[in-house]
């Protein structure tokens, strides 16, 4: 499995997405959004151009609130990391752990009156896996069974998917997966109806036809625009707006185009600029418009564990020490992140383990000077930090790297590029040093973490020695490997939670990743014109919930 | 691609008109230079110009002594500080003093808009020379050489020079010595031309003063003045096109205390800390002014029937 | 013969218009065509003020020809422009005088008046056609638009008046060349243009400010012939502006040589080329190179026009004047009539030298 | 005529080809495989999705043949698929061609609306308040870098007062920030132009003589000075082009417009090369074939120029 739920913050963290204090605080407010409110209304707000609204491609934030809205599969995510069940009526898993079989409310419908049944469902997810898709989240299909056989062009539908009866969808998967219900509340599980054709339908591409509680008016304007009209036919709770107004917005300024235009009442759902976070909250917070949240992200520094200066855990370990994270916070971040101690986020609330990084919990130069010349890290000697550039990575950068020279006494070379030369440098044999690293999961659970960033299945070299998985910092440890592969064929998700907690250990303890702070989400929200605004796992607004006060 | 106006896109000063006034017999070019220099400053605005640009290089070079601060020392304990008492224009998102990175600042301002020009201008002097005096196919490949370069936007062909070589000095240098060397060049080649046809020029010939003679003592003094004053006003362009690529994040390195970063950085602050974005803003108006002040002065100081 | 008095001249200030001899003898006017009395022009620029005419005094009768000698800024052409109304204004302004036509005083008329004389009472013709007409603009178009300003006629009407024009002034193939442009024309063709505008609405005075300087010498003579015989067929009064001495002799009747700003000697044109009764006069005749002198040195005035930012007080010529005393350092001489040894007045003549008699008479 | 015209778009193709070729090199020696990420993301993508994207863009193919493609089809107006969203090219870019088209005519028009009447008055009334007040804002207004006044404007007229819609939706009244701020500089310099031009005009002796002939003063003006001032006027719009399509990029950035200059600075952000490919080509052919325009314009209104 390898995957993320690649949002565009990963790359554009900084600028879009500040972690907060991990409080979750925000539920707290949800007793005063109970007020009963109308159907109706326009809600507005500002996002950028998705990659894909057709869920055979959607794949970032943005194109999944369209994606998430226009479709309803089995499962959905909740905001504090659960999976619910949507058009799922039941589930059953082999003791193999490798056939599910799941139900289907019967009787509902696609918005053109196509049915939406278990062909719908092995329509829509075949679709995806298809060669000529070139779909970027196809990957998540392939744990089913006649996977490379699609991917290879040499069948079109999924031999793993059956429909025993109108409403039952049997699933094969190739290896044991106690999780797969989990994953199937990613949009890219999406039914899709008859006229949705293959996945390069351009018509389809732009105005997909679903069976969500939204559906589109007219099709995608590119960089312009999207409008969603509920969904009257809705076969679940029907949503109470009428419209949903989204401005597609310049990906350069767009955070701040939002914050302005939702001060100008232009928009009922912003993002803020960093530098604004803490006039706004000063304003928005009494209001209480203001939504401070946890979501499932991570930022790290990713070192190269098997080559350069950053070889050695201890070395790994004093570049941890010699950080101020709490000064990086409160001075850049204007004391609205929180720093990571951990490898996996604090919002899968069964597998925190607060501060397991040690290192991380406070700048110790002493330590960091001691371990960094036991590991041969010696004043001087030169470090690579590299990023990418244009996503507002550039000042916080700027005081690790100086935290660093300052108390290792090394060079460090801060080098900005553009991404596609930064993933290059990351997956060349021969990498060094540090990279710019974040990372946040497709579907909640700790598997989506461990398994991608830190197996050593992932590193997944090419010929030429390339790293073509997740694993860049070509972190390989056999217990870590084999606590995860235990963790995987456990079907007791209390076991399993405690198997990963000993894999995150363990992986820890190598430091095989630097934790920075974590990923918390900040959001405004017109909580004066409507009722029960809440951000969903994908940092949304919930639309289908929201309604006119 | 155009040649059928002398110096379609040049400055005025290519006014083939303005040229047989500029351009006396080259004895009279002493004179020539004082007069320009006396009808510039008898010009207040244009050494209102002078002054702020010297005052720019002053700053530029002693910046080590006038910065309070280092300009790259982070204090985390005190971003986003308003102007005040510690530090006079307050500080960054990092901690850095705003005041020692804007005079910082006038450093790269400095070398990139000078560095730049000279690029261009070698590049255009040496190339329009040698299509002004050779003609023929040295003219013609040198000129849609020129065509090429000059096709693209300035911005535009710098951004595509910088994606290439990466973001610093050197790159955005270059890639704006690069785009502006078509200009200069076309202008020094019309002006050849037209000097060439100068009573004076033929009047050389006649007293059989040899080829290389007649260019180095008449044709080139002559041909150049309206370049060097053309190339010395578009200093402030470069100055412009230096601080905007930062500003779009494709100039010199982020870190650099350079008044485009400053503004790119202070853009989001708009509103809550206006301060960041205001005080390299004016200095880029101000140094801008300069130039545009210098040039207008040179300008009317070469061909003072345009004022 | 009764004109307006002079006032000036009343005074007693030694001032006196330009009484010269008609050649139209037979027609016994009310009123000269132009009148011009005391004229003072001066330009201001920045904190200077130039004067550039200083009380200038001249008529010109129906079919007569004044030439005015000058060199240039010696306000020849400022008087003409003043005339015409077409002074830069600022930083140019009459400071003084009038200016009769037709026994009007056009200083006094509004400019739309003004405008209404121009072109179709008083024309002018300028030095250099080529920049004289708008380079943009059909030759056609240009002389079609007297018509259409200021009768307006259709463009149509306009245009094949144009070419009745271009006709009249021997432009070949008129009809074909109507739609050309200025510079498609040579030197000679474009002038013979200017002169067919300045005709188009047969004025009463024509103004030619050195018609022929910049013509090759050929083609000088082919268009001042021009010039004098339209003049003639439409008995117009004709200002001959002019510095060459050599193009007055055949065409003028009368001569008015201008020095910073002043009328320094009048007369009728032969009478000025045998006696001359001003020292500058005197210099100008002498310049011209002449076959019976060959051999001798050419003769040059020596030192240059003054400034007239700071003309010299006294005469304004005694820098370069031979004969200069004390009392021309500082008294201005006045413009006196010129007599005969006996007394005898010679009419039509007058000279503004203290030592008039002895230059007239050697 | 038809001759120098035929003979200019001869040209017009090598420059075209010129630059697309410096443009292609720079960018297909670029570090980076500019398909090998998801859009925006930390990820890699699968080498599966990769090698079908390389076929797709025909991406291993010898840098030369990709030109010999690029440029075959670019004769029949493709200008390729996008890397993000598999998008033609011309398809995305078209429509923003049109945005940055609007943006641009309204900058020109205020440049020679406003421009040519501002350096008329000051001509008209030399010396005088008026003159001595445009000299002042035109000077000032070249030395506002379209960063600064782009901001500011925002700051004021939308954070602020609110008098214009913070979202580029294409109408007039979103227009006008953006349209201004790209015009501001070169309407200062044309005012400056059209008042040195008309100076030099009013003292140019067939202006002497359009007097003398007893025309009006508005004949005179409009027919005799006008037109002769505006030519220069009209061969600097002709180069400004180029600084018009340079400077929407900052504007277009800081107002959120649509056009290609946006298009350009987010393709950069994203490795999209084929849309940097397509703009740069589109810039430049755009430029070198408004140059012509001004040049047969230029040629139109003054009849001593020669087209050979």
């Amino acid at each position: 499995m390898r995957g993320a739920r690649s949002a565009k913050w990963v790359a554009g963290a900084i600028v879009i997405a500040l972690a907060a204090t991990a409080c979750g605080g925000s539920d707290d407010d949800s007793g005063d959004d109970n007020d009963s409110g109308k159907a109706g209304g326009t809600f507005r707000m500002g996002i950028t151009e998705p990659v894909a609204i057709d869920p055979y491609n959607a794949q970032e934030s943005e194109g999944i609130l369209v994606t998430d809205n226009l479709f309803t599969g089995l499962y959905e995510p909740t905001s504090d990391g659960e999976v619910v069940p949507a058009l799922a009526t039941s589930k059953e898993v082999s003791s193999d752990g490798k056939t599910w079989t799941f139900k289907i409310k019967a009787g509902t419908k696609f918005s053109n009156g196509e049915p939406v049944n278990a062909e719908a469902f092995i329509r829509g997810w075949s679709r995806v896996a298809q060669k000529s898709a070139a779909s970027d989240v196809a990957y998540h299909m392939a744990g089913i069974a006649g996977f490379d056989d699609v991917q290879a062009g040499k069948a079109d539908t999924l031999s793993g998917l059956s429909a025993p009866d109108e409403n039952t969808l049997q699933v094969k998967l190739s290896a044991p997966d106690f999780e797969f219900d989990i994953k199937t509340s990613h949009t890219v599980f999406s039914p899709v109806p008859e006229a949705a054709g293959d996945a390069k339908n351009k018509t389809y591409n732009e105005a997909p036809i679903g069976n969500g509680p939204f559906k589109m008016q007219g099709k995608w304007e590119h960089n312009k625009s999207i409008t969603l009209v509920r969904n009257d036919d809705y076969g679940l709770t029907k949503a109470q707006l009428d419209t949903v107004q989204i401005d597609i917005l310049n990906a350069n300024n767009g955070v701040t185009l939002e914050y302005q235009g939702f001060e100008s009442g232009q928009y009922d759902w912003a993002r803020m600029p960093t530098p604004q976070l803490p006039t706004a909250k000063a304003k928005y917070e009494p209001q209480d418009e203001w939504i401070q949240q946890d979501t499932n992200g991570m930022n790290y520094l990713l070192p190269i564990t098997d080559n350069g200066p950053m070889k050695d855990q201890k070395a790994r370990e004093a570049v941890s020490y010699a950080i101020d994270r709490d000064a990086i916070i409160k001075g850049v971040f204007q004391g609205m992140y929180t720093k990571s101690t951990t490898i996996l986020p604090p919002v899968f609330q069964d597998v925190y383990q607060k501060d397991l990084c040690t290192s991380c919990i406070k700048q110790d130069k002493a330590k960091a000077k001691q371990l960094a010349s036991e590991a041969g890290l010696e004043p001087g000697s030169t470090l690579e930090l590299a990023y990418n550039t244009g996503s507002g990575h550039e000042e916080w950068i700027q005081a690790v790297q100086q935290q660093l020279e300052d108390v290792l006494g090394v060079k460090v070379t801060a080098t900005g590029k553009p991404f596609a030369e930064l993933l290059e440098d990351q997956q060349k044999s021969g990498a060094t040093g540090l990279y710019r690293y974040a990372w946040g999961a497709d579907y909640p659970t700790p598997d989506n973490y461990l398994f991608p960033l830190l197996d050593t299945a992932s590193i997944n070299k090419d010929s030429s020695g390339n790293v073509t998985g997740d694993n860049r910092s070509r972190y390989s440890n056999k217990a870590f490997d084999d606590l995860v592969a235990q963790a995987r064929a456990s079907n007791d998700p209390a076991a399993r939670n405690e198997l990963y907690k000993q894999a995150e250990k363990v992986a820890m303890d190598d430091m095989a990743l630097i934790p920075l702070w974590n990923r918390t989400q900040l959001r405004l929200a017109n909580t004066k014109e409507f009722a029960n605004i809440e951000m969903d796992f994908h940092e949304n607004p919930n639309l289908a919930e929201i309604s006119q006060k | 691609m155009t040649e059928l106006v002398t110096g379609t896109g040049e400055p005025t000063a290519a006014d083939p008109t303005a040229a047989k006034q500029g351009a006396e017999p080259s004895v009279a070019r002493v004179s020539q230079w004082a007069d320009i220099r006396h009808r510039f400053f008898a010009n207040k605005l244009a050494v209102v110009g002078l002054a702020i640009i010297v005052l720019l290089i002053l700053t530029a070079v002693f910046a080590p002594l006038l910065a309070p601060h280092d300009p790259l020392r982070q204090d985390l304990n005190a971003t986003l500080q308003s102007p005040g008492s510690g530090h006079l224009l307050g500080t960054d998102a990092l901690g850095r003093d705003q005041l020692s990175r804007l005079i910082y600042g006038s450093r790269i301002a400095v070398i990139v808009g000078l560095a730049s020009i000279f690029v261009a201008l070698s590049i255009g002097i040496v190339l329009g020379a040698l299509a002004g005096y050779f003609g023929r196919w040295v003219d013609t490949v040198i000129m849609r050489t020129a065509d090429i370069f000059f096709a693209f936007p300035l911005l535009i062909g710098a951004i595509v020079i910088i994606l290439l070589m990466g973001r610093g000095v050197l790159p955005v240098v270059l890639s704006l010595g690069v785009f502006q060397w078509a200009t200069f060049a076309r202008l020094l080649r019309s002006q050849i031309l037209s000097v060439r046809e100068m009573d004076f020029v033929h009047a050389a010939q006649a007293l059989g003063a040899s080829r290389s003679r007649i260019i180095r003592k008449h044709i080139l003094p002559n041909s150049l003045t309206s370049v060097l004053v053309y190339g010395t006003s578009n200093v402030g362009i470069a100055i412009v096109a230096e601080a905007s690529l930062s500003y779009l994040g494709v100039g010199v390195d982020p870190e650099v205390a350079e008044w485009g970063n400053m503004i790119s950085a202070g853009r989001g602050f708009m509103g809550a800390k206006d301060f960041m974005w205001t005080y390299p803003s004016i200095a880029i108006v101000i140094t801008a002014l300069g130039f545009v002040l210098l040039g207008n002065g040179l300008r009317d100081a070469l061909d003072p029937k345009l004022r | 013969m009764s004109r307006p008095p002079l006032s000036k001249q009343d005074e007693g200030d030694g001032m006196t218009s330009l009484d010269l001899v008609p050649t139209n003898a037979g027609v016994d006017a009310t009123a000269p065509l132009l009148e011009v009395r005391d004229l003072h022009v001066e330009f201001k620029v920045r904190d200077a003020v130039t004067k550039a005419v200083n009380g200038v005094n001249y008529s010109v009768n129906a079919g007569e020809t004044l030439a005015v000698l000058g060199e240039s800024g010696s306000g020849k052409s400022v008087t003409a422009q003043a005339i015409m109304g077409i002074l830069d204004s600022p930083p140019g302004r009459i400071a003084k005088g009038e200016i009769f036509f037709q026994g009007q005083d056009i200083l006094s008329l509004s400019e739309k008046e003004r405008r209404k004389l121009r072109g179709s009472k008083m024309a002018m013709i300028f030095q250099d056609a080529l920049s004289s007409l708008n380079p943009v603009l059909s030759v056609g178009f240009q002389l079609g638009e007297m018509f259409r300003s200021h009768l307006g006629m259709s463009r149509k009407d306009a245009k094949a008046k144009a070419i009745e024009l271009m006709d009249r002034v021997k432009i070949p193939a008129a009809a074909a060349r109507v739609n050309d442009y200025p510079h498609q024309f040579s030197g000679g063709m474009r002038q013979r243009i200017m002169i067919a505008m300045a005709l188009a609405l047969e004025p009463d005075l024509i103004i030619a400010d050195e018609p022929t300087t910049a013509l090759d010498v050929t083609v000088q003579a082919q268009v001042m012939d021009l010039l004098a015989e339209l003049q003639r067929e439409y008995n117009m009064g004709l200002i001959l502006i002019t510095h060459d001495l050599g193009v007055v002799a055949d065409v003028a009747d009368k001569i008015a040589v201008m020095y910073a700003g002043r009328i320094v000697e009048h007369a009728p044109v032969h009478e000025l080329y045998k006696r001359p009764a001003h020292p500058y006069t005197r210099g100008l005749l002498d310049s011209i190179p002449r076959l019976d002198h060959k051999g001798h040195e050419l003769y040059a005035i020596k030192g240059l026009p003054p400034n007239l930012q700071q003309i010299p007080p006294g005469c304004a010529f005694n820098p370069r004047c031979s004969r200069a005393q004390d009392i021309c350092l500082t008294e201005v001489p006045a413009l006196a009539p010129v007599t005969e040894r006996d007394g005898t007045e010679l009419v039509g003549r007058g000279s503004a030298c203290h030592f008039w008699k002895e230059t007239l008479h050697g | 005529m038809g001759r120098y015209v035929a003979r200019r778009l001869g040209q017009l193709i090598v420059v075209v080809l010129g630059a697309t070729m410096i443009l292609f090199a720079c960018l297909f020696v670029l570090p980076g495989d500019p398909v090998g990420q998801i859009a925006g993301s930390d990820k890699a993508r699968d080498p599966a999705v990769i090698k079908q994207l390389h076929e797709q863009y025909g991406l291993d193919e010898p840098l030369v043949v990709q030109y010999g493609n690029y440029v075959g089809n670019l004769v029949t107006g493709d200008l390729g698929e996008d890397y993000t969203q598999g998008r033609p090219v011309t398809e995305i870019l078209v429509p923003k061609l049109g945005n940055t088209a609007k943006l641009a005519v309204f900058a020109i028009a205020i440049d020679i609306v406003i421009g040519i009447a501002v350096g008329v008055v000051a001509a008209m009334r030399r010396y005088s308040i008026w003159d001595v007040s445009a000299t002042f804002v035109t000077t000032l207004a070249i030395g506002v870098p379209s960063i600064v006044l782009g901001m500011i404007m925002q700051r004021f007229f939308v954070v602020e007062l609110n008098w214009f819609p913070l979202i580029a939706d294409g109408s007039f009244k979103s227009m006008v920030l953006p349209a201004v701020t790209l015009a501001i500089i070169d309407a200062a310099l044309v005012a400056q132009l059209a008042r040195s031009a008309m100076l030099e005009v009013l003292r140019a002796d067939y202006v002497k003589t359009a007097v003398a002939k007893g025309l009006s003063r508005r004949t005179v003006l409009f027919r005799h000075v006008l037109r002769n001032s505006v030519i220069p006027v009209i061969t600097y719009l002709g180069i400004s082009f180029g600084t018009l399509l340079g400077g929407a990029i900052i504007t277009e950035t800081i107002f959120n417009w649509n056009g290609i200059g946006l298009a350009l600075i987010q393709a950069i952000q994203q490795n999209n090369n084929p849309i940097i490919v397509g703009v740069v080509t589109i810039s430049v052919a755009v430029f070198v074939l408004l140059n012509l325009v001004v040049d047969l314009l230029y040629a139109a209104l003054d009849p001593r120029i020669r087209l050979a």
